[in-house]
């Protein structure tokens, strides 16, 4: 199925404290090479038809992403990626 | 002639009879407004009521911005209709770009409701013209994306041009920037306000009658301008 | 063609325990090995390995096993082997289905006959004990639901009604605290709204295990979190409840969740599927997969290799939906449009489907192709087990089916008419319900035989053997503080203690205020709500419970808990009226365990009496244990109180007061 | 700098009540050939040495991801992508 992922992230200047938190667990778990984690979102769209990069650029800018905070891109989906589960 | 306040329901929308109840109990007149219907009803002013509208999904407001009643609202708000937007009403202002900045996940990142002690920085208003230049209230807040943020430069500007209109005293509920709980456009007729005056309207039910005058500045506003 | 590759294709590992899920319950062993468990990336059977009942291509819609089974296909092939054990039925009770049909039920069938003879339906252990409390409860003319309904309703004035009900959801809370206690508060809001209420409150009884054992950092942060994400965005102050540590909760954690619904008494809804010719409507969201786990080994070729194939029983709650078809069901209501309705809760559409025609003593014909799915791939006995939430089922007179779903689009909530309300075959006896797919009947039973003839078991029960030496090790024998210093010592350990710490972090996470009627909250003992702003009729209500004074003594634990929510109701100044409990034990096939409950419930039931206050309705939550251990007995109790004017409510604290007038401090009782 | 990604997505039968409100938006905005949207999180992890995948993925297991009803997948920032952004 064709399908766009855009993906949306935090400006480097905005706060992240999501990320923070997760940074800061970090070595409780004995991770300590981790400098830094930064949490956004990753929206997937399917597309009737043919997958449509700028469609889906308009749709990240007026609706998925604020840019006053947020930055994003678009790109469409490696084939198979999405359902690709982990382990 | 008693003033008309349209209070807006989108789907998610919570605190709707509550704003509805404290504009009567001010003396206004509440038209209920529907976010599907882009008409106004010919009402004075506009409050945008706290709640998940759209269910926050997403970013809080960034769905409720595309309702048709928003296009009506937006281009009244810049020609001078008063509109009050409260907690998600304030985000619906920020998303739709009729206020700057923005507001994201609270720093701690839990939902906090607790009862807040405020400074009114600006009466000139007309959602504040009924408190004195640093009146402090105590209104309760509840959110859990009430973090206001905005570069430098629009902070300065904002605090410059007295457009910093309350701030959080007595502990910062959500880490917002110089502890901004509202501000408001350049003309003061659009006002967004993280806390909830609406619910600090009756002794019985809030922590003060301290929000009431959200309510009857808007009156006074109102009555001063001829119609 | 039927697409059956998600079904199949798709290796789930084992699932964790699950209400809901078959009994007797397989109890998770630890929160680490739960969640390892499901996420063990040795566990999935490579899709290849799982056998699919042939080539799925090939198969004929009623191929079977693997295919769909029908009816005739059951009728024709009578010694086909089915997997009612790992359903959780005995032999006698698969015989029992089979004399009732007269033939082996069909995969559907056996899901639905699993699902409601379970424990959590069937209350099969509880019932022979709940009768207890209607036949000890005093007349109570307030009462205009009760007992067996979905919530117990009691008049409050002349045109005011308030309906009430506390639920467990402890389970799937473990397994997915922040999901399963959101799902939680769904459930219970739905129940009351199923009775013609809006909600208007929630409260939320918990108890967690130790304070700093590393699994309580999962697990609290997430249920607060999914009862606040979840009641905060339905707009439904939080007006108190409990959180309670004790390392018998360690693996069973619980969660409970009340809520308080109003209504005017002409709105009162019921669930009878009345009236032939009427039609029946699904409405709120799509059906998905959702807390299916159990059933999925139906869609095994093999009924061993099922564990492998069964899918998690967690079900992820949208609350935006759920206030739309708040609204939307308030709507139908006000506009008269409703002749039955009812929730659908763990047992999803099975349970609605049946309960409300054998509430009727109707039939109903399905066309189950008609039910808006979130995966087309879905088979009949899944759309029929699914616990996706946000959904109730209607039952609509013909002409109305119109403006009912004109109502549901202005909402943005999904309807779809999917069956119709059938008379008796012969004008005598009850209705049949008869469910087809694509043409095909896949279920035809008597709608009643679920519901009602489901078994009853008076199981075996014995004292535990270790009460006389817990009761002998008495509080009088313990050391006391003897000088100022150890007074003090005693004092502060007991303020650090964290069941009597501060529960603020909990607290500021829920919304008090919304809806503007809240007029006392936490802290205080009991919460009171303003029903009506004209007069300032309004309803208190405490939830209480204590697993240790339970352990110690059952059925004085239960008493105990009564009387601790009806004073704390009563200090506020309002008249108790109501009782709601939920009762969180452990494996009712433990003798030990079986005793305690059968004592508190005649504690409760005898505590009730002497209060003169009925119990309106409540739920059972059985197999709360961790391997052989239960948890402490722990029934919460909640008591509702009525105030005519909530402005004459007492708060907690001393009244703070100017001059040299100040109040005087009395201590009542013994 | 090494970089990470993992993306988490709610697995195919959970319900992602963000993705069908975004969804159910998009024809306000004139946008009418999109047939699902489904929305999870991007997470950027930040080593302070080599990115070490195996590291991220125990990380993405324990922390980030909830196995019950997410899958998640890991690998190595395409150089310069997270930075990117997109007016
Ligand atoms: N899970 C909870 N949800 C809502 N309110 C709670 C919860 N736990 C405790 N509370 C409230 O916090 C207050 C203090 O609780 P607690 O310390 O248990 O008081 P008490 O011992 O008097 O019952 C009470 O008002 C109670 O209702």
């Amino acid at each position: 199925m064709p399908r766009v992922v855009v993906d949306v992230m935090l400006k480097p200047e905005i706060l992240d404290p999501q990320g923070q938190a997760v940074a800061n667990a970090l070595p409780r778990l004995g991770v300590t090479d981790v400098s830094s984690v930064r949490i956004g979102r990753r929206i997937e769209i399917e597309f009737t038809g043919q997958p449509d990069l700028d469609r889906a650029r308009e749709i990240a800018d007026k609706l998925l992403a604020n840019p006053v905070i947020e930055d994003f891109s678009v790109r469409v989906a490696d084939a198979g990626h999405a359902g690709e589960s982990n382990p | 002639m008693t003033a008309r306040i349209g209070v807006v329901t989108f789907p998610g929308s919570l605190d709707d009879r509550d704003a509805a109840r404290a504009a009567r109990i001010a003396g206004a007149e509440v038209v209920s407004l529907w976010h599907d219907d882009p008409d106004l009803h010919g009402v004075d002013a506009v409050v945008l009521p706290g709640g998940f509208s759209y269910g926050d999904y997403l970013r809080c407001g960034a769905i409720a911005r595309f309702a048709p009643v928003m296009g009506t609202i937006a281009a009244g708000a810049r020609a001078g209709l008063p509109v009050l937007g409260i907690c998600n009403g304030f985000q619906i202002l920020c998303e739709a770009h009729l206020l700057p900045g923005a507001l994201t996940r609270n720093q701690h990142l839990h939902f906090r409701n607790r009862d807040q002690v405020l400074r009114i920085e600006s009466a000139g208003t007309a959602w504040t013209n009924a408190y004195q230049p640093g009146q402090e209230i105590l209104i309760p807040v509840k959110n859990g994306e009430g973090c206001y943020v905005a570069d430098e430069r629009t902070l300065d500007e904002l605090e410059a041009t007295g457009r910093v209109v309350a701030r959080y005293l007595g502990g910062n509920p959500n880490g917002s920037l110089r502890d901004i709980a509202g501000i408001s456009n350049e003309a003061g007729n659009v006002v967004g306000l993280m806390p909830h005056p609406e619910h600090a309207v009756e002794a019985l039910t809030g922590p003060s009658l301290d929000g009431l005058g959200f309510f009857t500045s808007i009156l006074k506003h109102l009555a001063g301008v001829p119609a | 063609m039927i697409e059956r590759s998600e079904v199949m294709g798709q290796p789930e590992p084992a699932l964790a325990d699950h209400p809901s899920a078959p009994d007797p319950a397989p109890v998770p062993l630890s929160a680490v090995d739960a969640v390892a468990r499901m996420a063990s990336p040795e566990s999935p059977v490579p899709a290849e390995a799982v056998p699919v009942g042939g080539g799925a291509a090939e198969l004929p819609v009623n191929g079977y096993p693997g295919g769909l089974d029908t009816v005739s296909n059951a009728t024709a092939t009578p010694g086909d082997l089915q997997p009612y054990a790992e359903l959780g039925l005995r032999d006698d009770e698969y015989d029992r289905i089979r004399q009732i049909l007269r033939r082996r039920p069909t995969q559907s069938e056996l899901a639905m006959y699993s699902i409601m003879w379970s424990e959590h339906c069937s209350y099969k252990s509880s019932k022979v004990h709940l009768r207890q409390f209607g036949e000890k409860a005093p007349p109570s003319d307030r009462m205009l639901a009760g007992i067996g309904e979905n919530a117990g309703v009691i008049q409050i004035s002349e045109q005011l009604a308030v309906t009430f009900k506390v639920e467990s959801h402890n389970h799937p809370s473990f397994v997915e605290p922040h999901q399963g206690a959101a799902t939680g508060v769904g459930g219970i809001v739905r129940d009351i709204l199923a009775m013609g209420a809006r909600p208007v409150a929630v409260m939320d009884p918990l108890r967690f295990g130790a304070a700093d054992h590393p699994d309580t950092a999962r697990v609290l942060p997430g249920v607060v979190a999914g009862i606040g994400t979840y009641g905060n965005s339905l707009g439904l102050p939080n007006i108190g409840g409990e959180v309670v540590f004790d390392a018998c909760y360690q693996g069973n954690p619980l969660v409970n969740a009340l809520c308080l619904g109003v209504l005017p008494v002409q709105r009162l809804q019921n669930k009878a599927a009345a009236g032939p010719g009427n039609v029946v409507v699904l409405l709120g969201a799509k059906t998905g997969r959702d807390g299916i786990g159990g059933v999925s080994v139906l869609a095994s070729a093999t009924f061993d290799d099922g564990s492998a194939q069964r899918r998690p029983s967690v079900q992820v709650g949208d609350p935006f939906m759920e206030k739309l078809l708040i609204e939307a069901c308030l709507e139908l209501y006000d506009a008269q449009l409703v002749v039955g309705i009812q929730d659908l809760g763990g047992a999803g559409l099975t349970c609605a489907l049946t309960e409300t025609a054998a509430a009727a003593g109707t039939g109903m014909r399905v066309w189950l192709e008609r039910v808006e799915l979130r995966e087309a791939s879905m088979q009949p006995h899944e759309i029929l087990a699914s616990e996706s939430q946000e959904r109730m089922l209607l039952i609509v007179a013909p002409e109305k089916l119109d403006a009912v779903l004109r109502i549901a689009e202005k909402w943005g909530v999904p309807a779809s008419a999917i069956g119709e309300v059938t008379g008796a075959p012969e004008g005598s006896g009850p209705g049949r319900l008869l469910v087809t797919w694509q043409g095909h009947t896949v279920v035809d039973v008597p709608p009643g035989s679920l519901v009602d003839d489901g078994p009853v078991y008076a199981r075996p029960m014995r004292e535990p053997a270790d009460l006389i030496l817990l009761q002998a090790d008495r509080a009088e024998t313990l050391p006391r503080p003897a000088t100022a210093e150890a007074l003090r010592e005693t004092l502060l350990r007991m303020i650090a203690s964290p069941n009597l710490c501060d529960k603020t972090w909990v607290t500021e996470q829920y919304d008090r205020y919304v809806l503007g009627n809240t007029v006392l909250a936490q802290p205080e003992d009991a919460g009171v709500i303003r029903i009506d702003e004209r007069s300032g009729l309004g309803v208190a209500i405490s939830v209480d419970g204590n697993g240790r004074y339970t352990r110690l003594d059952p059925y004085h634990g239960a008493k105990l808990a009564l009387a601790e929510a009806y004073r704390n109701v009563a200090v506020t100044g309002a008249k108790p009226v109501a009782v709601t409990d939920c009762l969180n034990f452990g494996s009712p096939e433990d003798p030990g365990v079986m005793w305690q409950f059968a004592e508190a419930v005649r504690g409760l039931a005898d505590g009730c009496a002497e209060l003169g206050i009925p119990v309106t309705g409540g739920n059972v939550s059985f197999y709360n244990q961790t391997g052989a251990a239960a948890i402490h007995p722990t029934p919460v109790v909640g008591v509702l109180g009525v105030l005519d004017d909530v402005a004459e409510r007492v708060p907690m604290g001393f009244a703070r007061t100017t001059g040299n007038d100040h109040d005087l401090i009395f201590l009542l009782g013994e």
